[in-house]
């Protein structure tokens, strides 16, 4: 994967200049994904960024690397599809905690328990943005928005309890105010064999004044160093705390889909011979 | 139906091998150089109960079902009650007397008891011998060659073991012997003009379903992923290629639900591998929106949807053509595609090997719309030639062309070069939003314009490259009647015609591959070349769809012939409109 | 433009203000008896950046935006830099001096400094003062009287408190005297003829947007359970309706995506309730599946689309009307729906709320294909009766039907008494299997043909029941020409044919207020009964879809005015058109 | 809720017959849910029962009540319609594993976060029956059917933990084979005043010989008595168990949606005034 000359973080920018607020959360989650790569020494050409709508779905414009933008919320299957396809390639999804958690929800637990080898990245502002400021599934509850003008009736969504139900191999959450710790968990992300899931918390000035670097500050805190990552059921209980832990939930070794299906493909040539397309159709006869 | 040809019904206990004994048999007679087509109906529920299985054989080729039965083999009480009336006059059934009491039933047709169970038992089988003696009586009946089955047996039983096999062979043998003495005189087919059909000389045939040959189509195109729901009638299309597709290298996937499934192949062909997904209504909706997104991005990928009985969940697992408006306007907002609907089994997959080729070609993706009674019936085709398949690929960009690379470059083909990730200098993005010829988001009335124009140019292309395929028509001298059909009618049509010719009625018939673009020049000089003075459209849904599309764009005023019974055609059914027509002319 | 109206442009950094400037100023103005539209134009992205705010005044009423500005407010450079070539020759333009610098640039309209900052500062106002101060000049600019300026802010400011509403009020007053003098001579405009128009008594009028008009409509109507998912340009009929909705008794549910919010309207509607959703062209699709299932159930619904640029997340802040084909064939199987375009913001209202009658007379899902031009706008529209507006309720069972009860009576109108679940001897099933009367399962050819038959009977005597309203149309005598357009363009080409008239060309035209199922008898009278020798299809998509469905009806080959370039017509586009179109008969 | 003269289960028949294979596992499961609403004394005339498609979706064509047989995963919200429309009824919504987790999934963790007060009955045989035999979502890895001939690839789904991930406020799993059990089950979800989810072991023995009352007597177990059914961790780690265990896994207090959306109703009046309309029209002056 390496390449000749030694890739510098600017090197992962693209032409185009982001459009999101100033403020936006966004900007450090790009920033920190570029040291990523850089660290990784990813080649351009064999990145492949996948995304679906919303202001955070934008990412994938200012990398350096081959994107999709696509619907809103069918970045996982897609990011599957093009893993499946070329294995060499290393596939991100990124995206909203809309297009993940609501619209894409249903995605979430089938990409998890196929486990190809994809990191998930979700930009997670607890608001819609881009269709300036409805709830999203994690706001919390009472949250005063365009849609829930007397505040919200409903439970938040705990994207990181939901992954660990969902039996995900890798889960982690890093802050777009800790730039170096988000950094390392993308690479251990992008390193992970298999599914890897980030929840971002990154803020929305313009629509979301609940939680803003200000208020998240005091209140985030590193995940204990004696937390065993590989306890399902003690990452579980973790992620049921008030104050947003950071950092690596819960990781366990894995076989990632594209491997199993490779296996699968011997062990048919083994069963039903080597591929020949003339005999499978003189078989009907 | 012609004097040429035999129907043949079994019926039975699902589960008891009814339908086995009918593949095989069919099998038999195909090898031995018949043609052959076959068909069930399922009910809706799953439900253990009534299997049964038909067939028409015949020493010419076969176009279309039929309704009336020559022979029907009765493996059970409940089928004898079922089926009995559907035996047309000098027609015969057969019966297992200790399944079946006649007793106060009023039968019309010949009846003869043939006791399977207790043949069976005599030649050491059980259950499975039982079906061995019914293929070995219906071989009987059918005319065909004792050895021919026996082959087929053979290679079919060869890994169970001698003995298993022995007891079959024996079985078979001792039914062909009763049907021999029951055979005497009653329709037997003549011997097949091609004796040699099976073997490795003379005309090759294969014996198979609409969706078999979708999948092997598809895989002679060079799919190498499929991701797919299950629904009927398309489920068997995902389950082929799960049981081929890996061997070559390919992927299967079930995704959990329509929308991944699509999302999915469009990932991979934006990876560069071709992909399908395979469907019938419901899902088919379900993919709206990312059918349009693919249209946008220009991404090629081939959807196969086989329809069913509508509206909603329907008639699930019955023959309707009506999804064809939603294939072609079943998108917000304005995108090409291509609809291409296939006329018989052998155009499954030929059509279908086709639609890669278009889906590649154009960068666009191309609908297939079979429908139920393709899916599910088998017919005897030639088999296809795999060194004789035009396989094409999508356009790259040259070495050139990656310098200041333009993924959307607008082209005088509207086709432009597409980099496929991996390729260094090809960097893009293939997004929804509009977008300029570098990708870039870009909401002006004029760069809007330029693509939307850009983007339906290819249609205009691929009428120019493909006029002389874009159909299939027969102008018939003189005819001042012509028939319109699109899809799996064709067969029942052409019959309907020769039963017209035989009275002397002329008619000639347009049936398009492509159903959308309509082939417009083609389809002009149809209309306009030959003196046709009446235009009947043929088609199996109830609001007249084809026909809505062709009188938007031509000055005519079709007879619409229209059936949305759940069923196909029967050629008869269009010849009595024929013969309407002709007499308002 | 006509002389009698006035064109205004605001335009700053966003969230500093401009657009409560604007809206207030054209509240006044509307109170002031003057006709008023406004509208934005919202950049894709979010990013703050420049804000703008546009509006057209005028003594008469107003049909149609314009593109050219008679008085710019500039609140900084950058609003300078963007609009200043979009002043007409003699308009003038107003900017404060603390923001912009006007040093070699080059412009063409007269310029205005107007200390907003300063003027603010100096009446105890900081930012908000300065859009007051803003207020208060356009407000003389466009010759209103202060005390209906100062009424309005009264109302707007009483809750924050005195001293809050007395620093407003101070800088309003301010403004308004530098406008005094700035204004002299200048483009003022007329008396109102109605100058009473916002009072008790006289012309009552509102100032609303189109998506605002669509919720209160709805809820004219008797809506009571909307869910929805946001989406632009539709999320503001959400947002209207949690915020009233809920005090009507109602329930408003942002959904997780389209599909959950239309399937739980239509689990509100069976449990009787009346339901709705807005969305636009991608959360149309997904609802593609749903819909069918509705029309199969016979679910009364509303669907709002408030299409936008497609194609796929195309130009999702601009306008298009490209949804029609899908509303209209965006169903896999054959269902009947009704399609309602509302061609103004008071139509928004006017016209959901028949779309709700619609759907409980016929049982049946009717979309309202709304679009982003009338979401936006506000518009001065008389205020709506409530006690004149008519609201029906589905067929309810006799106790003599509750008896042997079936669901799906096949009657000669199509439709059948519905019982809503709690109601005794009503029970039932409501499914999308194809049934028979009772709802049971039925498979039949003939059942289907019969179901099929009773479903679209409902679009037959929908046509009977509404023959009279089903379009709006105007024959001039001996026109030669006719147009046909459909929704939000009627303004525009009411302006062209007034253009045209004034030329001395006659034009008729007609403006579905049903565009599906197309009012046949009604538009066969317009092509017949008037001599028009041709006919002009005016809409705003690339591929001319009503168009398309025009031609496959009727014996017409229109010319198509087409423009798919994200924003609406101008009339003098159309009135170009016509003049042509008189210059090729 | 009561009736005046007492329902029968067989009350509840309606007067179509099941159209399930002999020893379909949905005839235990259909015949528990007579009995409860039997013992529940509920009128059919308020009893709303909604269903996607699937053999088990055909389930409420076999009951007297006011039933609604949608498309495919569209249950819940469905549901979810009728019940805020009308509280007064008893809304219940049944369906298959694969309609539920699959094509479905993306609806149950809303539901279960607005928690509306409806039951959810998912007849898992792991396996698609209506479909003629394809893999489920949580069909074991390794499962051979038609789209699996070499076995399937991916890790199942885990029904229980899945829901306690999403902070379900009832979760129990039941047995088809033991009816009694299953009936108390439905008698407590339906009482429940919140969402209820009960996953019901129901075996398809036509198109699954890996799940049978056979090989599923001698494996299930009673969930422990001294399981604490308010405490989630415990209900997570329970869940992760290999044997399938029966009974109430997690329930806790909670209010229901239509209950919140009633307040908020009142609580718009007292901030907006009466209901006005005119007056609201007349307001945008
Ligand atoms: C099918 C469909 N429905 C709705 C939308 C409108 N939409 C665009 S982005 C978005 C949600 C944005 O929220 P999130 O994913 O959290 O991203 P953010 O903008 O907050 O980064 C929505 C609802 C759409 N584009 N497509
Ligand atoms: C949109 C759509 N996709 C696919 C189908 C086909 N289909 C019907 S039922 C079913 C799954 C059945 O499995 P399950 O829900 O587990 O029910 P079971 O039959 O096992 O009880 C599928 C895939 C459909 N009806 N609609
Ligand atoms: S709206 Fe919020 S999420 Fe979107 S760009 Fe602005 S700050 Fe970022
Ligand atoms: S196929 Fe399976 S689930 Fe369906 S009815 Fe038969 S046994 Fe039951
Ligand atoms: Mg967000
Ligand atoms: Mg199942």
């Amino acid at each position: 994967m390496a390449t000749a000359a030694k890739m510098k973080p600017t090197d992962y920018k693209s032409m185009r200049e982001p459009i999101w607020c100033p403020g936006c959360g966004d900007f450090g989650t790009l920033n920190a994904f570029y040291q990523a790569l850089s660290e990784l020494e990813i080649e351009p050409h064999r990145l492949a960024l996948i995304s679906g709508i919303g202001c955070s779905s934008r990412l994938p414009y200012f990398v350096n690397a081959y994107c999709y933008h696509g619907v809103h919320g069918r970045a996982l299957p897609t990011a599957m599809g093009v893993k499946l396809a070329n294995p060499e390639l290393t596939v991100i999804a990124a995206g909203g905690d809309g297009d993940a958690f609501s619209i894409g929800a249903g995605h979430i637990p089938h990409t998890v328990r196929r486990n190809p080898n994809i990191t998930y990245i979700v930009m997670d502002n607890q608001v819609y943005g881009l269709t300036k400021g409805q709830i999203a599934p994690n706001s919390p509850t009472g949250m005063v928005t365009g849609t829930t003008p007397m505040g919200s009736l409903e439970a938040p969504i705990n994207p990181v309890s939901m992954m660990i139900g969902f039996g995900a191999t890798f889960v982690a959450r890093g802050y777009a105010g800790n730039p170096k710790q988000l950094k390392d968990l993308y690479v251990k992300a992008i390193q992970h064999p298999g599914f890897a899931f980030i929840d971002v918390l990154s803020p929305c000035p313009t629509f979301n004044v609940n939680m803003t670097y200000q208020t998240l500050r005091p209140q985030v805190v590193d995940i204990p160093e004696d937390h065993d990552v590989t306890d399902r059921a003690a990452a579980f209980a973790l992620s049921l705390h008030s104050a947003p832990q950071i950092g690596v939930f819960y990781q366990v070794d894995s076989v990632p889909y594209e491997k199993r299906i490779r296996d699968l493909r011997a062990k048919q040539v083994e069963y039903g011979g080597q591929p020949d397309l003339q005999a499978l159709i003189h078989s009907y006869r | 139906m012609s004097d040429s040809s035999v129907m043949i019904r079994i019926g039975g206990e699902g589960g008891e091998g009814v339908i086995s004994t009918g593949e095989l048999l069919s099998k038999a007679a195909s090898r031995a150089g018949h043609s052959i087509m076959t068909y069930r109906i399922f009910p809706a529920e799953i439900k253990g109960g009534l299997a049964q299985f038909q067939m028409r054989l015949s020493d010419r080729s076969i176009r279309a079902i039929a309704t009336e039965f020559d022979h029907l083999m009765a493996f059970n009480q409940e089928a004898l009650d079922a089926f009995h009336e559907t035996v047309a006059d000098g027609g015969c059934i057969y019966y297992d007397p200790s399944e079946c009491d006649l007793e106060g039933m009023e039968i019309r047709a010949e009846t003869i008891p043939v006791p399977l169970n207790e043949i069976a038992k005599e030649h050491g089988g059980t259950n499975r011998g039982k079906n061995m003696v019914a293929l070995g009586f219906l071989a009987r009946i059918a005319g065909l060659d004792l050895s021919v089955t026996r082959d087929l047996l053979t290679e079919k039983f060869r890994r169970k073991g001698e003995k298993i096999l022995a007891v079959n062979i024996a079985c078979l043998e001792a039914g062909y012997e009763v049907g021999a003495e029951s055979s005497n005189g009653r329709a037997v087919l003549p011997s097949p003009p091609n004796g040699d059909g099976g073997g490795e000389n003379g005309r090759r045939t294969i014996v198979i379903s609409g969706n078999e040959a979708t999948a092997l189509g598809a895989i002679a195109a060079g799919c190498r992923y499929m991701a797919g729901y299950p629904i009927t009638p398309a489920s068997s299309i995902l389950e082929t290629m799960s049981r081929h597709l890996p061997r070559f290298g390919g992927t299967v996937v079930q995704c959990e639900d329509e929308i991944a499934a699509l999302a999915s192949c469009l990932g991979a062909s934006y990876a560069g591998q071709k992909a399908m997904t395979a469907t019938s209504g419901p899902g088919l909706m379900l993919m709206g929106e990312l059918m349009t997104l693919a249209s946008t991005q220009e991404l090629p990928v081939v959807v196969i949807d086989v329809q069913r009985g509508g509206p909603s969940t329907g008639l699930p697992t019955k023959q309707e053509q009506s999804d064809l408006k939603f294939a072609i306007y079943g998108s917000a907002g304005e995108v090409p595609r291509i609809i291409v609907a296939p006329a018989s089994v052998e155009e499954c997959f030929h059509l279908t090997a086709r639609a890669f080729n278009l889906a590649e070609r154009y960068q666009l993706p191309v609908i297939v719309l079979s429908d139920t009674s393709l899916a599910f019936r088998t017919e005897t085709i030639p088999e296809p030639d795999v060194s004789q398949i035009v396989v094409e690929n999508r356009l790259q960009p040259t070495k050139a062309e990656l310098v200041g690379y333009q993924r959307y470059r607008d082209t005088p083909t509207g086709v432009s070069p597409v980099a496929i990730p991996g390729t260094v200098g090809g960097i893009h993005i293939a997004g929804g939003l509009e977008h300029d010829e570098n990708g870039s988001p870009c909401y002006t009335g004029s760069n809007h314009n330029r693509m939307n124009a850009k983007r339906f140019r290819k249609l205009e292309t691929l009428r120019e490259d493909f006029d002389e395929w874009v159909a299939d028509f027969e102008i018939v001298e003189d005819a001042a009647l012509g028939i319109i059909g699109w899809g799996s009618t064709k067969g029942a049509i052409q019959e309907a015609i020769e039963m017209a010719a035989e009275r002397g009625i002329r008619v000639s018939h347009f049936h398009p591959r492509i159903v959308s673009p309509l082939p417009e020049k083609r389809l002009r000089r149809f209309l306009e070349e030959s003196p046709i003075r009446k235009v009947l459209v043929v088609e199996e849904n109830f609001t007249g769809q084809f026909s809505h599309f062709l009188k938007a764009k031509f000055d005519i005023r079709p007879v619409e012939v229209l059936k949305a019974e759940g069923v196909p055609f029967n050629p008869s059914e269009i010849f009595d409109a024929i013969v309407k027509a002709e007499a308002d002319l």
